[in-house]
C-alpha cells in the first residue's frame, strides 16, 4: 500500500478530481495548505506592494494499492499540469495497514 | 417653512437609508459568491457609490429633470447642462423650489437611487467580468441610460403624459438594471463549472451566508427609505401607508418563496427566502402607495412565487446569475409594474395596458443600448477574464489581494 | 398637522430602527452558537420578522388593541376582527386617530415590537430545536400571547387600570419573550455536551464574535427607535431625555458586567461586556422616560450585576440558554420594571408593589401558556432534533447547507 | 415648538448615526488586523463607546461647555461642575435653552463625538498596546484633553474669537484623535515584524476585508449625521447642502485614493480605496457648510491625494499604523481644516492663517498632553504587552477568548 | 514507530478523543478535510438540489510507539463507528523518529 | 528522502521559516491544526472559565533527501524552542519518491 500526497494549484483541483475519477480512484481526503516554493505571487496591501512564495495550494491524500501507485500518479501528473512555475509536487510514502471503520475490514479492500 | 423642515428631514433620511442600500447590496453580493473573488465585488461596489454619485452630479441629474426636453421635445431628450446649479434668492438657496425638499435633497435622493441601478448589474456579472469593461459599462449606464429613462416619467416626459405609473421605481430603477444585466449576462456567458455537459445547472455555493442575509436585512431598511422617500414628502398617511406596503409584501414575498421551495425541494432553501423577501420588495415598488394590506400580501406572495420560478427559467436558459439579480429586479420588477394595473386604487384594465406599454418601451431601450454599450466595451477592452484569471479568482487577479488574509507576509 | 407630520416621521423612523433590530439578533445569536447552525438560526429569524408582520396584521394587532374588551370585559380579552381596519373620512386616511403617528404607522410600530418577542426566544433555544415545531410555537406566540398580555397594559386593559407602568415593554417584550425561552428551554433540555457528567457546566464557545458584537451595536441603536418611540410623539423632552436614559444605563450595564466579570474569572470577557449592555438596555426600558442620568446609570450598573449573576444562576440549574436570553430578557427585564418603582419619578413602595404584581401576573400568564402550548407541540411534532441531526448540525439535517461552503460542488 | 421637536428629531437620528459610526470603526479596525487580536479590538472599542458616555456625562461635557471659562479666562479653561444639570421651567425641561434641541439631545451628540476622538487611537494602537493602559488613556482623552479643545472653539473659547472655523470637527474631533495617535504609536513602536532588518515596510494584511469595507460604508453613514448634525438644526438649506458636500467629497475622495494608488501599484488596492472615502469625509468636515458640489469634489480629490502620499509617508518615519489612522484623521483632518481658507465662502488668506493658528495650536496642546499622559501610564504600567503576548495575539493573552473559536471545548 | 491517520466523522470526534484518553493516548494533532469517498450528502442551493460525496471530515494524525499501534486502532474502530456508509478510515504508516523540540529528546519517550 | 512533519507554535513559524530558509529549505507546505498534548491554555467564555489543551499549531510538513534529514532537523529543533511545554515535536517518515508536475522529473533534484 503507497501513501500518495499531491500538492496541487486550487485551480486545477477539479481537473484532478475528474481525471481520478476517470480511472476509478474516487477516494481521498483533501484540504488547503500554504505552500512555499519557487512560485511568487505579487501583492499589494495598503499601498506596500510586495510579492510572496507563500501561495494557497490544496492537498490531496490518497491511499491505493500498490497496482493503483503509478496510474494515480500519472493521473495527477497529467491533470494538474500548466507547464508554469508553481504546479506542485506528488509524494509517495509506505503506507502499513488501512482500516474501514464501518466495517472495520482491514487490508486493500478497505481503500475504496 | 415647518413643513420644508420636516418634509426635508424626512427625505434626507430616506437618502441616507437608500445609500445604505449599498451596504445591503455588497453584502449580499459577497455571500452568494465564492470567496476568491471578494475583493473584486467589494471594489466594483466602492465604484458604483462613488462613481454614481459623481456622474450624477456632472451629467446624469440634468439629463433626468431637463425641465423643458430641449433635445427631442414631446418629452423624449433633454439635457440641462453639466454640473449641479443650486436655484438661488437673495443670495440663499430658493427655497421654494419644492414644499417637499430642497434642491440639494432632490439631487442627493435621485443620486443614491441612481448608484443602485447600476449595483443591480454588479451582482449579476460577478465572479468573471474585467472590472475595466464593468466601470466603463457602469459609467455609461448610470451617466446616460439611466437618466434618460427616468426623465420619461419622473422627468415628466412622455411615460409621464401616457399615465404611466411607478411609484419608486420598479421599471425605472430595477428593471433598468435588471436588463442591462440580462444583456451582460448573456453576452459575458456561465462561469466556470456553472452548466456541466450535458447543460445541467450546477449549484455553486456562496461563501458566506450569514453576510448575505445581513445583506437582505439591510436593503430592506434601506427600502424604508427606497419607498418611503418615494412620496416625495413627510405626508404622514402616505409615507405610513408606503411603509405598511412595502414591509407586507415583504414579509409576504420571503414567506412564499420559502414555503414555494420547500415544497419543491424538500429542504428549508434559505437562499429562497431571501431571495422572495427581495423580490416582494422589488415588486411592490410601483405601486406602493395605491394598495392596501391584502393588495401588498397578495403581490409579495405572487412575487415569491415569480422569483422561484424565474431563477429556475433563468438557469434553464442557460443564464448564470450568481445573486438572482434578473429574478429579483427584472422580472419581480415588471411584476410589480404590471401589478399596479391589477391591484390597488388604479387597477384597471386600460391602466394594465398602459403599464404594459411603459414595461416593453423601456424594455426594449435598455435592451438596445446594454447591447450597444456592451459590444463596443467588448471590442474596446474585452468582456470576461482569462480562464486561468477566473479559476484562481479575481481577487488575486486584479487586486493582488485576499478578502481573509492573515498574516500571510511572514 | 405640522405637528403631526413630524411625530410620525419619528415614529416611522423607530420602527425603522426596531426592525433593524432583527439584525441585531440574528447577528448576536449566529456568533455566539457553533458554525453548524448558522443557517437555521438565520431562517428562523427570518421566519419570525416576516412571520410576524404578517400574522400581527391578521390577528394580533385587533388582539392587542381591541378598543372595548370585548371577549372578557374588565380589561381582560377582546378582538377587534381579522386583517387592518384602517380608520377613514372623506376617503382619506382618518388623521385625527392620534397626534401622534397615523394608524399605519401604528399598526407597523407594533408589529416591529410582536416580532421581537419571539425572536428573543429563537437565542434561547438554538442548535437543538426542531424548526418546525419552533415555527409554530412563535406563530401562536406572536398571533396569541404577546398581544393579549399587551392588550393588559397598552391596550388599556386591567393592568393599566392598576397603576401598572411598563414604558417600552421590559415585561411586556422582554419579559413575555423571556418566559417563553425560559420554558422551551426547560422542556427542551441543554444541549449535548453543554455539562459534563457531573453536571458541571462547559464552555461552548460561539463562531463568531465579531458578528455577535457587531449584533450588539446594531441593538443599541434599534433601541434608540424602542424606547425613543415608545413616547409615541416626538416630544422633545421626553424622547431625548429617553434616549439619554437608554444609552447611560447600556454603558453603565456594560462596564459593570465587564467589571464583575473581569474580578470573577480575571480575563477580560467580552461576551459578558456584551450581555451586559444588553442588559443595561432592557433594564432601563420600563422607566426610561422617568428616570434621570443618575438613576439610569445605577439601573444600568445592577443591570449589568444581575446579568452576570443569572447567567450563572441559569446554568447551576443546568439550563442552557446559548446566548444568554433568559438572563437578558427576563432577569433584567424583571429588573427593569421593579426599579420603576425604586428610582425616578415614580419611586415609591406603593408602585413597587403594583410593578411586582405586574410581573407576577405576566409571568403566570406566559409560563402557563408556553406549557401548553409546548406540550401540545411536543405531542404533534416533536421538540428536539435526533442525536444525530444535532451533531451533524441542523444546517445539513434541515437546509442542506453549509453557511460558509464554497465551490464544494466540484 | 413645532420648529424645535423638529429639530430635535434631526438632531436626535444624527445622533443615533454617529453611535452607530462605532460599529463602523469596529469593523474597519478588526477588518484590517490580524485575526489573532480581533476580541481585544472589540473590547477596546466597546469601552470607548461605554466609558466615553459616562465620563463625558460625569465630567466632559461640562468642561467642553462651561459657560463663562471661570478657571482660567478668556475662554482657555472653565468647569460648570460634575455631572449634568438640566435647566428646568415649571418642573420640566427648559425648552428655550435652544431652538434646535433640547439639552438632552444637546449632551447626547456631544457625548458620541467624545467617543470618537477616543476610537480614532484605538485603531493606530491596535495589535500591540496594554488594554489597562490604553483604557487608562482614553479615560483621560475622553474626560479631560477633548473637552478642554472642543471648549476654545464650540464652547465659545478663544479660538472661536479668534475667528478660527471648524464646521464639524476636522481639528476638534479628528485631528484630536489623530495627534493622540500619532504620539502613542510612537513611543508604542512598530509591531513585529512591520519593518525589515533596513527598515523597508512591509504588508501585514487584515483578516477580514469584508468587514472593514462594510465599516467604511457604516462610516460614510454616520457621516450623514456627523456634518448634517452639526448644523445643530434642521434648516432645510444648511442640512441638505451638508449631505450633498459630504458624499460629494467622500466619492471623490475614494476615486482619487483608488486611481492615484492603482497608477503606482498596478493593482486595484480596494484598501487605499477605503482610506479615500475615509480621507474625503474627515476632509470635507471642516468645511461642509462653507462648500459646493465643485469645491467638495476638489477638496475630496486632494484629501484622496493626501491619504496615498502620507501613508507611505507615515511608514516611512517607521511609525506602523495599522488601520490608516493617522492619514486619514490627522493629515486629512489638518488638510480639511485648512481647506476652509482655500475653497468656499469663506476663502481668503486671512482664514487660511487663522486655520493654520488653530491647527497649530490645537496640535501643540493635544501632542503635549498625549506625551505627558502616556509617559506618565507607561511608568505606572508599561505600555506594550510582552513579545510572546503580542506573537500569540492579545485575544489569548488578555481575553482568553478565541474570535471565531467553534466547539473547541472537546 | 507508527504513525495512525484516522480520518473520521466531525460528529464522532468527542467520542473518538474520549476514548483515546481512556488508553492514555493524550498527544494527537487533527485538523479538518474534506473526504471524497462512498457517502453522499442532499444539498440545495438557490433551487439547485444536488448531492455531493465531497463531505466534512475530521483529520487525526497521531505518532504512537509499535506497542501502541493494535490499541489505539482498536479505540478508534470502536469509537468512531455508526455503521452507515462514510464512518471513515484509518491509515498506518511507519515512522522513523520523533523529537521533542522543548526537550531536544528523540525516541519514544518524546512521543508523550 | 524522508518527509519531516513539525508541529510547532504558530508564533514560532516566523523564525523556523527563517531558519529553514537559511539552510536553503525554502520548498515546504504548511497548514494550521489543533494540537492535543501536554499544553493548557486558559480560557473564559460567558462566564465559563476552563482550560482546555487543543491549542492551535502551525503544521510543516518537508520532504527532503536523506542528506538534508539531519540539517532540517536541527533547524527547527533551534528556532521553534522556547523551553516551555507546548514546544511541539517532529516526526521524521520514509518517502519512496517525489515527482515535479511542472516537469514530471522525479526524484531528489524534483525537491526543490
Ligand atoms: N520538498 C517539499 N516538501 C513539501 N512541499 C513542497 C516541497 N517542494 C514543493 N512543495 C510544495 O509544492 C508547491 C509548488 O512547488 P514550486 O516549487 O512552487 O513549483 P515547481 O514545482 O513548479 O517548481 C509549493 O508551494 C509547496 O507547497
Ligand atoms: N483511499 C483513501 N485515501 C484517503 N482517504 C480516504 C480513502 N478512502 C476513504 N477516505 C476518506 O474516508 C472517508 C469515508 O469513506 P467512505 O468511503 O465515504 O465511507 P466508508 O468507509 O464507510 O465506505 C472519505 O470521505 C475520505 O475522506
Ligand atoms: N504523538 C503525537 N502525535 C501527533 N501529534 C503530537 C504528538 N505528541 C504531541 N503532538 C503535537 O505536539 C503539540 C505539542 O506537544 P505538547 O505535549 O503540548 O508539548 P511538549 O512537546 O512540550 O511536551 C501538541 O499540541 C500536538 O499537536
Amino acid at each position: 500500500m503507497k501513501k500518495i500526497e499531491a500538492i496541487i494549484r486550487k485551480s486545477k483541483f477539479y481537473n484532478v478530481k475528474k481525471a481520478l475519477h476517470n480511472i476509478e480512484v474516487n477516494f481521498f481526503s483533501y484540504w488547503d495548505v500554504t505552500g512555499v516554493g519557487n512560485e511568487k505571487e505579487g501583492h499589494v496591501y495598503r499601498g506596500v506592494s510586495y510579492s510572496t512564495s507563500n501561495i494557497q495550494r490544496r492537498y490531496i491524500s490518497i491511499v491505493v494499492s500498490d497496482e493503483f501507485e503509478q496510474i494515480t500518479i500519472d493521473a495527477i501528473l497529467e491533470s494538474a499540469y500548466t507547464g508554469e512555475v508553481g504546479d506542485g509536487k506528488i509524494f509517495v510514502l509506505p503506507a502499513e495497514e488501512a482500516y474501514r471503520i464501518r466495517t472495520k475490514e482491514k487490508g486493500k479492500t478497505s481503500l475504496n | 417653512m415647518e413643513l420644508l423642515t420636516i418634509n426635508n428631514v424626512w427625505m434626507m433620511i430616506c437618502t441616507a437609508l437608500v445609500f445604505f442600500m449599498h451596504l445591503g447590496f455588497s453584502f449580499l453580493e459577497i455571500g452568494l459568491t465564492r470567496q476568491k473573488n471578494t475583493i473584486n465585488i467589494l471594489f466594483k461596489n466602492f465604484f458604483v457609490i462613488t462613481m454614481g454619485l459623481v456622474v450624477y452630479c456632472l451629467v446624469g441629474f440634468n439629463l433626468m429633470y431637463p425641465g423643458d426636453f430641449n433635445l427631442i421635445s414631446s418629452g423624449i431628450l433633454g439635457f440641462a447642462g453639466f454640473g449641479l446649479e443650486a436655484p438661488l434668492i437673495d443670495g440663499g438657496l430658493d427655497l421654494a423650489y419644492s414644499e417637499g425638499y430642497t434642491y440639494w435633497t432632490d439631487f442627493l435622493f435621485q443620486g443614491m437611487f441612481a448608484a443602485t441601478a447600476a449595483t443591480i448589474v454588479s451582482g449579476a456579472v460577478a465572479e468573471r467580468i474585467k472590472i475595466n469593461s464593468f466601470m466603463l459599462f457602469s459609467v455609461l449606464y448610470v451617466g446616460i441610460v439611466y437618466p434618460i429613462v427616468g426623465s420619461w416619467k419622473w422627468g415628466a416626459g412622455f411615460l409621464d403624459s401616457l399615465g404611466f405609473y411607478d411609484f419608486a421605481g420598479s421599471t425605472l430603477v430595477h428593471s433598468v438594471g435588471g436588463w442591462a444585466a440580462l444583456v451582460i449576462v448573456y453576452f459575458l456567458g456561465a462561469r466556470i463549472g456553472k452548466f456541466d455537459k450535458n447543460g445541467k445547472s450546477r449549484a455553486i455555493p456562496g461563501h458566506n451566508i450569514p453576510l448575505a442575509s445581513a445583506g437582505v436585512l439591510i436593503l430592506w431598511l434601506g427600502w424604508f427609505g427606497f419607498n418611503g422617500g418615494s412620496v416625495l414628502s413627510a405626508d404622514p398617511a402616505n409615507t405610513s401607508l408606503t411603509l405598511v406596503t412595502t414591509c407586507l409584501a415583504s414579509a409576504a414575498g420571503g414567506l412564499s418563496a420559502a414555503f414555494i421551495s420547500t415544497m419543491m425541494y424538500k429542504k428549508l432553501d434559505i437562499t429562497m427566502f431571501m431571495n422572495g423577501i427581495l423580490g416582494g420588495l422589488v415588486g411592490i415598488t410601483a405601486g406602493a402607495d395605491q394598495m392596501g394590506p391584502t393588495s401588498s400580501i397578495l403581490i409579495g406572495i405572487i412575487a415569491g412565487l415569480v422569483v422561484v420560478l424565474s431563477i429556475r427559467f433563468i438557469e434553464k436558459r442557460k443564464l448564470d446569475d450568481p445573486v438572482g439579480a434578473i429574478a429579483v429586479h427584472l422580472f419581480c420588477g415588471i411584476w410589480g409594474t404590471l401589478a399596479v394595473g391589477i391591484f390597488g386604487n388604479m387597477a384597471s384594465f386600460e391602466q394594465f395596458i398602459i403599464q404594459l406599454s411603459g414595461v416593453g418601451v423601456v424594455g426594449l431601450f435598455c435592451v438596445v443600448s446594454s447591447v450597444i454599450l456592451i459590444l463596443l466595451i467588448k471590442k474596446m477592452c474585452g468582456l470576461r477574464v482569462s480562464e486561468k484569471e477566473e479559476k484562481e479568482g479575481l481577487d488575486l487577479a486584479e487586486h493582488g489581494m485576499d478578502a481573509y488574509a492573515d498574516f500571510r507576509i511572514e
